[in-house]
C-alpha cells in the first residue's frame, strides 16, 4: 500500500519537476540560427573545400599520394630547356607544366593530409563549405590554370621534344 | 441556440440544420487544427530551446498552410496488398468520430450545435467510432506495425474511458444533468462557482468537496490524454517502436485526416474538461457586456474564455507531450486499472457521500 | 488451459526510427512477448580493415575515425598508440595531455549522444536536443582546434596534426562551468522521471557473469557491476597521473545491471571526465606537440595489439607490420560489435517496447558494428 | 415524405444493407465492420423513435464495446478470408417449419402491435425516467442483472487465469 501511494506521488513529483525545466526553456532564447540567413563565424582552422594556387604548385604529386581515397589527380608534362615557369612565392623553381589537377569533391574526405606535405603550401583548406551540386561530375573541380588548347600544346611539344631527343640519341648511337 | 434562429433567419429546418452541421468543422476545427499545429510545434521548438518553423510567413504562422498544400499535392499511395475498401473509409470513419463531438460542445450560450440532454455521453459516445476507424486504419495497412499500434490503441481507448466516465459521472451525480449547456450555466460567471472549486453552492459541501474534484479533476485530465493518444500515452503511434502505428501506410490527405482528427479530439477533450470542472463557456471574472450593457458582446466573450480554456489545456497536453517519456504498454494499462479506475471510483463514492450529506 | 499461438516475425530495420542506424533485428513474436531476436549487420560495412592494408599508416587515421564516428578521437588514439608501440617512439608529455582530454571530452560529447537518443528512444524528445546542445558545444571545441566537427584526422603518429588553439583551455572551461548544471538538469528532466525509471529499471537486466562470458565491455560491463576501465587497469597515455572514479552499476532503481543502470552509468562517467579534463588542462604542460612525429612512418616486422577504453567500450586494433609502409592486417576489436551480441540474451522474454529500451542502452553505432 | 421519413428511411436502408452484408461478406473482418454501420443505423433509428439514452448506449456498448472485442478476436484469427461458414444442409424439413412459424410470430406481432406513432417535434428527455423505473419499479430485476453480469464477470477471470 505504501508503495501505491509512493508511486502515484513520486510520478506527480517528477513529471511538475520535468515540467518546471521544460517551462523554463520555453522562455530561454533559443541556441540555434536562421542558417542561410544568419551563419556562424569559422574557425581560422576551419576544413572544407580545398584549394590550389595553381601560381605556387611545382606538381610534384605529394598531396595526390596522401590522399586516403586517391581524390587528387595530377598529370604533369616536363618543360622544355628553354622554357620558363617562374618561381613560387616562397622561391622553388617550377620545372613542370601541370596540365591537370582535378580534385574530386565527391570522394574527398577532409582529412587534410595532402595539406601538409605540399612543399609550397598551395594546396589548402578553405572555409567554403556550401558547394552543393545536382551533378556528381560538378563536383569535380579542375585548378590546372592551362587552357585545353595550351595543354594539348605542351604535351604535342614534349612528345616533340622527347622524339627529337630520341632522334638525336639514335643518330648519335649511329654514329658511333 | 444557433439552430433556432438559423431556423428563423432562413425559414428553412433543412438549410438551418445544414449549417449547423457545419460550423463547427469551419468556424472552428479547421482554423483550430491549422493553429494547433503550429503551436505544437513552436512550443516543441521553444522548449527545446529551438525557434520551430520560421520560413513561412511572419516567424512561419503560414507554415501548417503551406503543409496543408503539400499535403493536398501528395501521391496518395496505396499499397498493393492493402484492404482497399477499409484503407479508404478508415480516415473519413476517424475523422467523422471526432467531428460528430463537436455538435454538443458548448462553445457560448449561443453557438452551440445541438444542445442535447445527454451532452457529455454523446461525446464520449461518439469518440467510440474513432477507435473503430483506427483499427480498420490498422488493419487495412496489411502491416504488422500499423496493426499493433491500432491494437494497442483500441485497449488503451477503451480501458481509459472507464476513468473518464467514473469522473463524469460523479459530477453528473453532484449535479443532476449531463447537459453541457446546463452544466456551463449552472457553473455562473466568477471561477468560486467552478467544479473545480466545489461547485456554486456554498455550503459546508463546497469546501470539502474541492480536494476531490482536484482528484477528479486531475483523473478526467489524465485519462482523456490516454484516450487522444498523446504522450505519455502514445502508445499507439509511438514513433521509436512502431514506426507511426495505424497511419504508418497513410501518405497525403488521408494521413492530413487522421492528423486534422488528432487535433480535433485534442480540444474536443480539453472542452469536455473544461465543460465539466472550468465553468465551461462561462467567463471567470464576470462580463464585459453585462458592465457596459451590450448584449450581443456577452456569447463573444463566452466565446473567447471557452476557447481560451480549452486552448490552454491543449497547451498543457503540448507541454507535457515534450517533457515526458512515454509509457510501456503493460504499464499504460496498469495506469488505468490498477490507479485511475480504483482512485476514481472512491472518488465517486466520497462526492456521492459528501452530496447527499 | 493453454492456448495455441502463433508466433509473429516483424522485420526491424534496416530502416526503423530507432536502430540507430542500418541494423536490422528480426524478432519473433508471442504476441508481444519477444522469444527471438536475430541482429542482422553488414548495412554499412566499408572494408575498414581490407583498406587498412593498401594504405600507408597515418592514411589509415582517418578511416579509424569513421568507424565509431561518435567518438573519433578515442579511435584514433587507440590506432595510434598501437603504432607507436610498433615502432617504439616517445611522444612528449604536453600530446598525451592533449590527447586525453580530447578523448574524454569525446567521450562527453558520446556519451551525450547515447543519453539524449536513449531519451528519444523512450519517448522523451526534449532531453535529446539539450543534450545535442551541449554537444555542439563539445565539437565546436573539436573545430577550434583542428577544423573539423566529426572525423577529426587529429591524433598522429607521434604527435598532434595541430596545437592547441589558443582559446581552447578558456573555452573549455567555460563549457565545464556551464555543462554541470545542464547535466543536473537533465537528471531531473529525463534520469530521475518516474515514467522514464519504469521503463527502464529491471527491463534487459544483465548479469554480471553473462556479461563477462559474452565479452561485454564498457559501461555495459560496469553497469554489471564490474569496476573494469582500462583508463585504470590497463593504464595508457597518462590516464594514471589523474584522480577519478569509474562508477559502477549499483541497482538503485532496480536491479544491477539493467538498463536504468547502464544509461545512469554513463551520466556519472560523464561526471568524471570533466573530473580528468580539469585536472589536465591545469596540469597541461609546454612544448612542441609536432616535435615527434616520424618522416616516414616504417615499422619493423612484429605485432601489436593496443586497446583503449573508448566510450562504448574496449576498442582493439591487432596491427601486424611486415616492414612496409602500410600494415599487413589491422584487426579491430570493436566493442559495438561484441556489445550487440548480447540482444538477444537480453531482449527475451520482454516486450517488442523493452528491445527499443534494452538497444539503445546497449548503445551500439553501426559505423563500428559493420566497419 | 419530409425531412423525417427520409432520415427513417436512411437508416434503415444502412442498417438492413449492412446487416446483409455482414451475413454475405466473405472477409470476416468485412463483415464485423459492417456490424460498425449496424450498430450505428439502429442507434439512429433509436434517435428517431426519440429513444435518446438508448441510442447513445447502444453506440457506447454496441460499437465502443462488444464490436471492438469483435474486431479484436476476428482479427487475431489466422483464417480470415473464404471462411466458409455454411455447413450442409441437414433437417432441411423441421428447419423450415422452425423457421415460419419464429417468422409468423413475429410477423403477427409487427402487425398487432399497437404502434405509437409519436410526433418527433415533442421529445422528451428519457434518461430521468429509465432512471426512476429502473430503480423504483425494476430494482429486482436490475439488481438481479447487475448480479448475474459480476458472476459471469468472475468467472471469466477465473477460466483466463487458469
Amino acid at each position: 500500500m505504501r508503495a501505491y501511494f509512493n508511486n502515484i506521488f513520486t510520478a506527480l513529483i517528477t513529471i511538475f519537476v520535468g515540467m518546471k525545466v521544460t517551462l523554463r526553456h520555453l522562455f530561454t532564447p533559443s541556441v540555434t540560427i536562421q542558417y542561410p540567413d544568419v551563419k556562424l563565424p569559422l574557425p581560422e582552422r576551419e576544413r572544407n573545400r580545398l584549394y590550389v594556387n595553381m601560381d605556387d604548385c611545382i606538381g610534384c604529386d605529394q598531396c595526390a599520394r596522401a590522399c586516403p581515397v586517391n581524390c587528387i589527380e595530377i598529370e604533369t608534362v616536363k618543360s622544355l630547356p628553354g622554357e620558363d615557369l617562374g618561381k613560387t612565392s616562397n622561391g622553388k623553381k617550377k620545372a613542370l607544366w601541370v596540365t591537370k589537377f582535378t580534385i574530386d569533391f565527391a570522394k574527398c574526405c577532409y582529412c587534410q593530409l595532402c595539406v601538409f606535405p605540399c612543399p609550397t603550401e598551395c594546396i589548402y583548406m578553405t572555409d567554403v563549405y556550401e558547394f552543393s551540386e545536382y551533378d556528381r561530375n560538378n563536383l569535380i573541380y579542375d585548378f590546372a590554370t592551362l587552357t585545353p588548347q595550351e595543354r594539348q600544346e605542351k604535351i604535342e611539344n614534349f612528345r616533340k621534344f622527347s622524339e627529337e631527343k630520341e632522334k638525336q640519341k639514335a643518330k648519335t648511337d649511329k654514329s658511333e | 441556440m444557433i439552430y433556432d434562429f438559423l431556423n428563423d433567419l432562413t425559414g428553412s429546418p433543412f438549410i438551418a440544420g445544414t449549417i449547423t452541421a457545419l460550423l463547427p468543422l469551419f468556424a472552428f476545427i479547421l482554423p483550430f487544427a491549422l493553429f494547433a499545429v503550429l503551436l505544437e510545434r513552436k512550443v516543441a521548438g521553444h522548449m527545446q530551446d529551438r525557434l520551430g518553423p520560421m520560413r513561412v510567413g511572419y516567424h512561419g504562422i503560414l507554415q501548417t498552410v503551406a503543409d496543408i498544400i503539400k499535403l493536398i499535392q501528395k501521391e496518395d499511395i496505396i499499397a498493393r496488398n492493402n484492404d482497399k475498401l477499409l484503407f479508404n473509409i478508415a480516415p473519413v470513419l476517424t475523422f467523422a468520430g471526432s467531428y460528430a463531438a463537436f455538435a454538443a460542445i458548448p462553445f457560448s450560450s449561443v453557438f452551440l450545435g445541438a444542445n442535447i440532454d445527454l451532452g457529455i455521453f454523446y461525446i464520449i459516445a461518439v469518440t467510440g467510432l474513432v477507435v473503430a476507424g483506427i483499427l480498420m486504419a490498422g488493419w487495412a495497412s496489411n502491416n504488422k506495425y500499423s496493426l499493433l499500434g491500432a491494437m494497442r490503441s483500441a485497449a488503451q481507448i477503451i480501458s481509459y474511458e472507464i476513468p473518464t466516465i467514473l469522473v463524469v459521472l460523479s459530477i453528473v451525480m453532484l449535479t443532476g444533468t449531463m447537459s453541457l449547456y446546463d452544466l456551463s450555466e449552472s457553473q455562473t460567471s466568477y471561477f468560486w462557482n467552478w467544479y473545480l472549486l466545489g461547485g456554486p453552492e456554498f455550503e459546508i459541501q463546497k469546501f470539502l468537496l474541492i480536494p476531490f474534484m482536484l482528484i477528479g479533476f486531475l483523473i478526467i485530465y489524465i485519462s482523456t490524454l490516454a484516450e487522444v493518444n498523446r504522450t505519455p500515452f502514445d502508445i499507439p503511434e509511438a514513433e521509436s517502436e512502431l514506426v507511426s502505428g495505424y497511419h504508418t501506410e497513410y501518405s497525403g490527405m488521408k494521413f492530413a485526416m487522421f492528423f486534422l482528427a488528432e487535433y480535433a479530439n485534442m480540444f474536443a477533450v480539453s472542452a469536455i474538461v473544461v465543460a465539466l470542472f472550468l465553468g465551461g463557456y462561462q467567463s471567470p471574472f464576470g462580463y464585459l457586456g453585462n458592465l457596459l450593457n451590450i448584449n450581443w458582446l456577452i456569447p463573444l466573450e463566452q466565446f473567447f474564455w471557452f476557447t481560451f480554456k480549452g486552448i490552454f489545456f491543449v497547451f498543457v497536453q503540448m507541454w507535457l507531450r515534450w517533457t515526458l517519456p512515454r509509457l510501456r504498454v503493460d504499464q499504460l494499462m496498469a495506469a488505468s486499472w490498477k490507479y485511475l479506475i480504483p482512485i476514481a471510483f472512491f472518488n465517486l463514492l466520497i462526492i456521492g457521500i459528501i452530496s447527499i450529506l | 488451459m493453454s492456448v495455441r499461438t502463433e508466433e509473429m516475425v516483424l522485420n526491424m530495420g534496416p530502416q526503423h526510427p530507432s536502430t540507430h542506424g542500418v541494423l536490422r533485428l528480426e524478432l519473433t513474436l508471442d504476441g508481444e512477448i519477444i522469444t527471438k531476436v536475430v541482429p542482422h549487420i553488414g548495412y554499412l560495412h566499408r572494408c575498414f580493415e581490407k583498406h587498412c592494408e593498401v594504405m600507408s599508416y597515418p592514411q589509415v587515421i582517418p578511416y579509424t575515425d569513421r568507424m565509431d564516428y561518435l567518438a573519433a578521437m578515442g579511435n584514433e588514439l587507440g590506432y595510434v598508440i598501437g603504432v607507436e608501440k610498433l615502432l617504439r617512439i616517445q611522444v612528449p608529455e604536453r600530446v598525451e595531455y592533449i590527447r586525453v582530454i580530447m578523448a574524454e571530452l569525446q567521450r562527453i560529447a558520446s556519451h551525450l549522444v547515447a543519453i539524449g537518443t536513449y531519451g528519444a528512444d523512450i519517448g522523451a524528445f526534449t532531453p535529446f536536443l539539450y543534450c545535442f546542445r551541449d554537444r555542439e558545444r563539445i565539437l565546436n571545441l573539436f573545430e577550434i582546434t583542428c577544423g573539423a566537427r566529426l572525423l577529426y584526422n587529429y591524433i598522429w603518429v607521434g604527435g598532434l596534426s595541430h596545437d592547441l588553439h589558443p582559446d581552447f583551455v578558456r573555452l573549455t572551461k567555460e563549457f565545464i562551468k556551464e555543462f554541470k548544471p545542464n547535466l543536473r538538469e537533465l537528471n531531473n528532466l529525463l534520469t530521475y522521471n518516474k515514467i522514464f525509471i519504469d521503463r527502464t529499471a529491471n527491463v534487459g537486466i544483465l548479469p554480471l557473469e553473462t556479461a563477462i562470458n559474452f565479452g561485454v565491455t564498457g559501461p555495459m560491463l560496469r553497469a554489471s557491476g564490474l569496476k573494469w576501465d582500462l583508463r585504470k587497469d590497463d593504464t595508457y597515455s597518462v590516464y594514471n597521473k589523474f584522480d577519478f572514479d569509474i562508477p559502477i552499476g549499483e541497482g538503485k532503481m532496480g536491479t544491477v545491471g539493467d538498463s536504468w543502470d547502464r544509461y545512469y552509468v554513463r551520466v556519472l562517467e560523464m561526471e568524471e571526465s570533466l573530473k580528468i579534463i580539469e585536472q589536465a588542462i591545469e596540469t597541461l604542460p609546454d612544448g612542441d606537440v609536432t616535435s615527434a612525429i616520424p618522416k616516414k612512418i616504417k615499422p619493423p616486422v612484429g605485432h601489436v595489439y593496443s586497446r583503449v577504453e573508448n566510450p562504448r567500450g574496449e576498442l582493439g586494433y591487432f596491427i601486424i607490420s611486415d616492414g612496409s609502409t602500410s600494415p599487413f592486417r589491422v584487426k579491430v576489436r570493436a566493442p559495438s560489435f561484441v556489445n550487440l551480441q548480447i540482444m538477444d540474451e537480453l531482449c527475451r522474454g520482454h516486450l517488442v517496447a523493452d528491445v527499443i529500451a534494452i538497444l539503445g542502452s546497449v548503445d551500439i553505432v553501426l559505423g563500428e558494428v559493420d566497419r | 415524405m419530409n425531412t423525417y421519413d427520409l432520415i427513417f428511411y436512411l437508416f434503415a436502408a444502412v442498417t438492413i444493407l449492412s446487416a446483409l452484408m455482414v451475413v454475405t461478406h466473405k472477409n470476416i473482418v468485412h463483415s464485423a465492420f459492417y456490424l460498425l454501420f449496424t450498430f450505428f443505423g439502429v442507434a439512429g433509428l433509436y434517435v428517431l423513435l426519440a429513444a435518446d439514452f438508448i441510442a447513445i448506449v447502444q453506440l457506447i456498448v454496441y460499437v465502443g464495446g462488444i464490436l471492438i472485442l469483435l474486431l479484436f478476436g476476428v482479427m487475431l484469427t489466422n483464417k480470415i478470408t473464404n471462411v466458409e461458414i455454411r455447413t450442409g444442409t441437414i433437417n432441411l424439413v423441421p428447419a423450415v417449419i422452425g423457421v415460419g412459424l419464429f417468422a409468423g410470430a413475429l410477423l403477427a406481432s409487427v402487425v398487432n402491435s399497437p404502434w405509437k406513432i409519436k410526433n418527433p417535434e415533442h421529445t422528451v428527455p428519457t434518461t430521468k425516467l429509465l432512471g426512476t423505473l429502473l430503480l423504483q419499479e425494476y430494482l429486482l430485476i436490475f439488481e438481479l442483472l447487475g448480479i448475474v453480469l459480476l458472476i459471469a464477470l468472475i468467472g471469466a477471470a477465473s477460466i483466463a487465469r487458469k
